[in-house]
């Protein structure tokens, strides 16, 4: 036997860093239509092949092919649309809120818009969802008060979270929207308790969970999985593989060689992998998912590809770690124009229309931000009585106490 | 009235609750067929089934983070850690979940979760079948802290942390499972049925959550403690003839403010103990809170006997126990101090 | 579309509860011999099949068949039959000692043992191993003083841990011999720093993780992937699957449909499911392993497919949860009487050797517990003032000032 | 003598280790080729390699476990939690493993990592992104905690932390960062370069971990603090006109109690201060030494100020925070209690 050589120490490192030119050749992108579509009671181990190919709808003429074409109503089509149009019209008003210092923070979903607002149309009105912060579509897609969320941005006084959680971790049970975790990968195994209360109750919920491939490496997606291996439950799993994770690329949370779809498959775990810039897409393997779920054949987990064009957060820029160009090479395309095209080849859409309802956004947005600012901003409105609100149902004698101190 | 160990009284709260009320639910590791490694679901998983009682994952993250979002559905956990030394692989979803779920969501969603657990030494069990974490959670604003000394306590704190909106741990001291322990590890083992607080209702009835009881009633010094160390108390006091007056708090925070000043100012002095190591353990509240307290009426400054300042030994566990003897030691010592 | 119907909760069942008739149908057994022994550079991706299959060497006849029959030194073999056979004595003379009262509290390994014991063999000095408390093999197969770990056992004046730790949850530094956590799980991401720590140094040393089938449910069985995932460093993960966790059978950690090598696939990370009651697969698997990890190939995880003969531990009582008969109706045999046909078959064994050694070890462990025990048993002899020691290397005022008040 | 902000002497402070001794090594969340989010690591992995800075995928307990592994083998890991808000998953390698692993393997095996994690509030951030849980680690038998308070002792303390040969947590307080902060935030922000503190030497020096610092003589009042509250004191100080002596702590596990000691026996009075949550917090702790310890000396109880038992507030930040107009109105009435 030879001599060994000294280890060497691996850390993976991205196709791409600043005055690189951007390379996504690591993205197989199978032709739209070729993934086959199982039956919703497959187990998991007669689709391992899906974990690894990527579901795709649209083709490049803008035409739904192949298997997983469903047939959607137009009407939910031009609602999704509309919602993306929507949440990209809110995230460039909220970034200059930011940037006029009336908050302190916020994160855009450019360019991750589908999956959000696919999924959310696939679920039924009572579907939990346990989102992380980029999932804005969720409430964007639905009738949830536009002005409440930016009230919620401002930290202003008619804030529904009464000026105590930080801007866009919004929370709206009224609206399937679980309370948003600032703390990393902790709302996975929420999802699956909810989903086995369901089950436990005899009911027909379901929920949806949703991280991000960087917090896929958090401890809580095991716990989450392990769980739903053993028992079942009603509970859709979402990895949003947006390449990065603030500096981090996909490499740096494991997803590099395997594909964060194949993590369940260690858990009898059916899992698809899906273009997630492709509306169609999107909302056919949600619909997929939510019916195994609803049919009582358990969890399923999707990784949707995409890319996150916009910087982590207004405190980030991505120009320090990766090529400038990448997002603009991103293979997927932009979900809004590829549905568009659709639309448009459908002949249910046009070019004006688009404008229009582009400025329509922009209007109502901006209108409602006039009417959330007149609440105040940068927390101004908040009352410091609200601060000992809530700690408990009822104020514990030692709160009472420093209320009173406080003199509010 | 029944007698009852405080294993039976822990089964029987749990029984009680989970048949006047169907969201209900126990799990936790070994808690469904088995019934539990200290048996307090025995049996439980036969009457209620699967649906109901059943066994967990050994992941302490997921038994708690599960129960977060059972409890956001509308149900009632009641999950067990097996022994509190493993509770920290959940600390996250205690502290960043469970206790801040009202707070961050506009009251939408509630964690009215229950978290029972094993704490305490004396059982020769080593750095991780031994620990006392309490003063862990009484830092964590959103979760409260109750520990019952006693088989009546601890089904009455039971059903009121089940019945409780918010997250309450019932840290159980399992050194009184199956009697009161008062240090003497070399006597014999007393059980709960010769003991007068072994008598435990039959049906609903709760502890309320915040409230402090008199263990013993005296004039010259104030004991403040709970769990296991209440015994200990009474057999330094008991050993020493010193007249203390024993305050068995049972709920840790809330914390029964009046009760421990009305004591104070009665006797003038006052001890906590605790079997937690001492820097940072809720003594170090304790005594804090007396001296903002009840300053001027303090002759000798507060007390505090606590384990020693390392990992939970094993051989040396009744060296390190705060036992009778060394409880009478700083009991005299300190009403020698004038 | 059809009205829904309630969902179900769902609790896995093991196939027998005590009365019942022992059923390990579930146990697919390969023949020995047939399962393919790929080259130690194979990607993760080629070897997918190994992790649901079983490697397996010797066959009924007690012959070495297959691929992975190893051409392993007679000497070895004799080697790893008598440390099988001391820690099979040491184990019975343990519970004696606890049946005396002389400890609190011991695990036996019975039935397990060829893993241990087999996996060491074929590791080198200085690879260091981060067991659970289920692998005296690793010691016992080794020239650590027996003496030594019985005075760990009985806490007594001479324990090596001077009385801090629990029975039975040793540390050898000289013997690669990781100190064992009381905690489940934590030992992986152990294991993989400190891999990784050679790999940084360009060393040559590896490292072997161990859990139990039910531990892999704990979180940092996922850190740990996760980790290995990234940094590819030189470790074996073994995992121990003896179907039971005190009274959870392997479904309760998720472990019925899928396998628990399996889990490694999300990872990038290949898996070998292995018979680990076959001392000649656990020592070629072993070796495998070691080697693509010594060669810079990166990890490797192993299910060792066994079976907990023993109770828990000398607090459990197994009849209460399973059914008393299955032990002997596990279909994977004695790993003991297992090898010993294999010896005799090869003649280098008989069974009055046999005899022979068993009642040497016996006496061998008889007079060490006897010395022993001279130093002091159920903790006699240990010192308060160790318990103030090795908190920190220097003793802290603080510590220091407790330790005076005691008067020690 | 070179001017550096606190991020500059924490950054020169690991580039001196890494340069001393090839088995420092540094890792965390954006660590690596970013320099991390505060940029305290920035530059470190050109001059050093991947193979000693690198990026770790988001999984505090592998940061924290894969530490321990690595120190176990003999290197010395200094590892960032991106914020202390998020160090609670990395709790149990912390508490279990990191604390008690020199004391349970008879000194085989040790864990001299280094942790630095950013805390404390000020930045708008909200209930993740502003905790102080160092009375979390205080209460774990064999972790030392540390904090300091400028750039001088940033640099000497992370030094004595990496050369320490058992675990150090630094906790770094993010508000110091670019400046010293009196809590006046709505006046403009000042900077380090203007400072006295910010002169920091080039090259290898430590300040001791257990020492204290006094931060201002005086005669009337000693205020216990460390972390951005020791400008809050100054501030309230400057603004009441009331004579208190400062000590700023910097090590609290070890605890400097002859510094407490001998400056509240020349004052008589004793204000504890600190960000974090009252209950439980480690000002319970000063304070029940400080009784202890100095009670014939005290005038008056111990007066703690502190963070209000809540989770951290967003918009209501700056009433939350506990600045000069309360500290100076708790100092006011403590002077007047006789
Ligand atoms: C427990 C925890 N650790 C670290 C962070 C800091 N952090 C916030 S977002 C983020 C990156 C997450 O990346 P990813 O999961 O890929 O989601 P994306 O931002 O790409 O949508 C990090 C490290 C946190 N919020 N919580
Ligand atoms: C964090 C933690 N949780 C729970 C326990 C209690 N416990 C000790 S052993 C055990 C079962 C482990 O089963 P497995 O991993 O299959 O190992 P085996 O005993 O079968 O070898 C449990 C639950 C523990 N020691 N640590
Ligand atoms: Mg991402
Ligand atoms: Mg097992």
């Amino acid at each position: 036997m030879s001599e060994y050589k000294p280890l060497k120490f691996n850390v993976p490192e991205p196709t791409g860093r600043p005055g690189d030119q951007p390379d996504f050749t690591y993205v197989q992108i199978p032709e739209a239509g070729s993934v086959r579509r199982p039956e919703i009671d497959v187990p998991a181990t007669d689709i391992k092949d899906l974990a690894t190919t990527m579901i795709r709808v649209m083709n490049t003429a803008g035409d739904a092919v192949g298997p997983w074409a469903e047939d959607i109503p137009d009407e939910a089509l031009l609602n999704g649309l509309k919602a993306m149009l929507r949440t990209r019209a809110f995230d460039e008003r909220m970034m200059t809120l930011q940037r006029q210092g009336k908050t302190s923070f916020y994160m855009k979903c450019t360019g991750e818009e589908a999956i959000a607002i696919g999924h959310k149309a696939a679920l039924m009105k009572g579907d939990m969802n346990f989102p992380t912060y980029r999932q804005q579509g969720l409430l964007l897609s639905t009738d949830y008060p536009i002005v409440d969320m930016i009230c919620q941005i401002l930290s202003n006084e008619k804030d529904p979270l009464k000026g105590r959680q930080l801007p866009i971790l919004y929370s709206a049970r009224s609206h399937d929207y679980f309370t948003v975790s600032g703390n990393l990968g902790t709302q996975f195994i929420h999802a699956v308790g909810w989903a086995m209360a369901s089950a436990i109750k005899g009911d027909t919920k379901i929920s949806s969970a949703w991280i991000g491939d960087g917090s896929t490496a958090e401890n809580d997606f095991h716990s989450a999985l392990v769980n739903a291996s053993v028992y079942k439950p009603p509970v859709i799993f979402n990895i949003v593989n947006n390449q990065w994770a603030i500096s981090s690329f996909r490499g740096i949370a494991g997803g590099d060689k395997a594909t964060f779809a194949e993590r369940a498959h260690g858990y009898d775990i059916p899992s698809l992998r899906v273009d997630g810039n492709d509306f169609l897409a999107v909302f056919a393997a949600s619909r997929w998912a939510a019916e195994r779920a609803r049919r009582g054949f358990g969890p399923t987990l999707i990784e949707w590809v995409t890319y996150r064009v916009a910087p982590h957060s207004t405190s980030d820029d991505p120009s320090k770690y990766r090529p400038k160009e990448e997002s603009d090479a991103w293979p997927l395309g932009d979900p809004v124009l590829r549905l568009k095209n659709h639309l448009i080849a459908r002949e249910l859409w046009s070019d004006e229309r688009h404008k229009q309802a582009e400025s329509e956004y922009d209007e109502e947005i901006r209108v409602a931000t006039k009417e959330a600012e007149s609440y105040g901003v940068m927390g101004a409105g908040s009352s410091p009585k609200d601060m000992f609100e809530a700690v408990f149902e009822d104020l514990p004698p030692h709160l009472r106490e420093q209320r009173q101190k406080m003199g509010v | 009235m029944p007698q009852m160990s405080m294993i039976e009284a822990i089964r029987d709260a749990m029984d009680v609750k989970m048949a006047a009320d169907e969201n209900v639910v126990v799990f936790g590791e070994d808690v469904g067929y088995f019934g539990g490694v200290f048996r307090c679901t025995h049996g439980l998983q036969q009457k209620y089934g699967t649906n109901r009682v059943f066994d967990t994952p050994i992941n302490e993250s997921g038994i708690v983070g599960s129960a977060i979002g059972m409890a956001a559905y509308g149900l009632r956990p009641c999950v067990e850690i097996q022994f509190a030394d493993y509770i920290y692989p959940a600390y996250d979803q205690i502290v960043s979940e469970a206790a801040r779920l009202r707070y961050r969501s506009g009251e939408q969603f509630t964690a009215p979760i229950t978290i029972r657990t094993p704490v305490g030494g004396g059982i020769f069990g080593g750095q991780t079948h031994s620990q006392s974490p309490e003063s862990l959670f009484t830092h964590i604003a959103g979760v409260k802290s109750v520990i019952p000394s006693n088989p009546y306590d601890a089904k009455g704190l039971l059903i009121a942390a089940i019945e409780d909106p918010d997250p309450v741990i019932v840290f159980e001291p399992k050194r009184l499972y199956n009697g009161p322990f008062d240090g003497h590890h070399d006597r014999p083992a007393s059980n709960w049925s010769k003991h007068p607080l072994g008598d435990v209702p039959e049906g609903h009835y709760t502890v309320e959550i915040g409230k402090a009881t008199t263990f013993r009633e005296g004039e010259d010094v104030t004991i403040l403690t709970y769990g296991t160390m209440v015994y200990v108390a009474e057999a330094a006091v008991n050993e020493t003839g010193i007249n203390a007056e024993i305050i068995d708090l049972r709920s840790l925070l809330p914390l029964d403010v009046d009760a421990i000043v009305k004591s104070v100012e009665k006797t003038g002095r006052c001890m906590v103990l605790h079997e937690a190591t001492q820097t940072s353990g809720f003594g170090a509240e304790l005594a804090a809170q007396v001296q903002e307290r009840c300053f001027y009426h303090l002759e000798s400054p507060v007390v505090r006997v606590a384990g020693y300042d390392t990992p939970y030994p094993h051989a040396q566990e009744w060296d390190y126990f705060p036992g009778p003897a060394r409880v009478g030691r700083e009991l005299k010592a300190m009403m020698e101090t004038v």
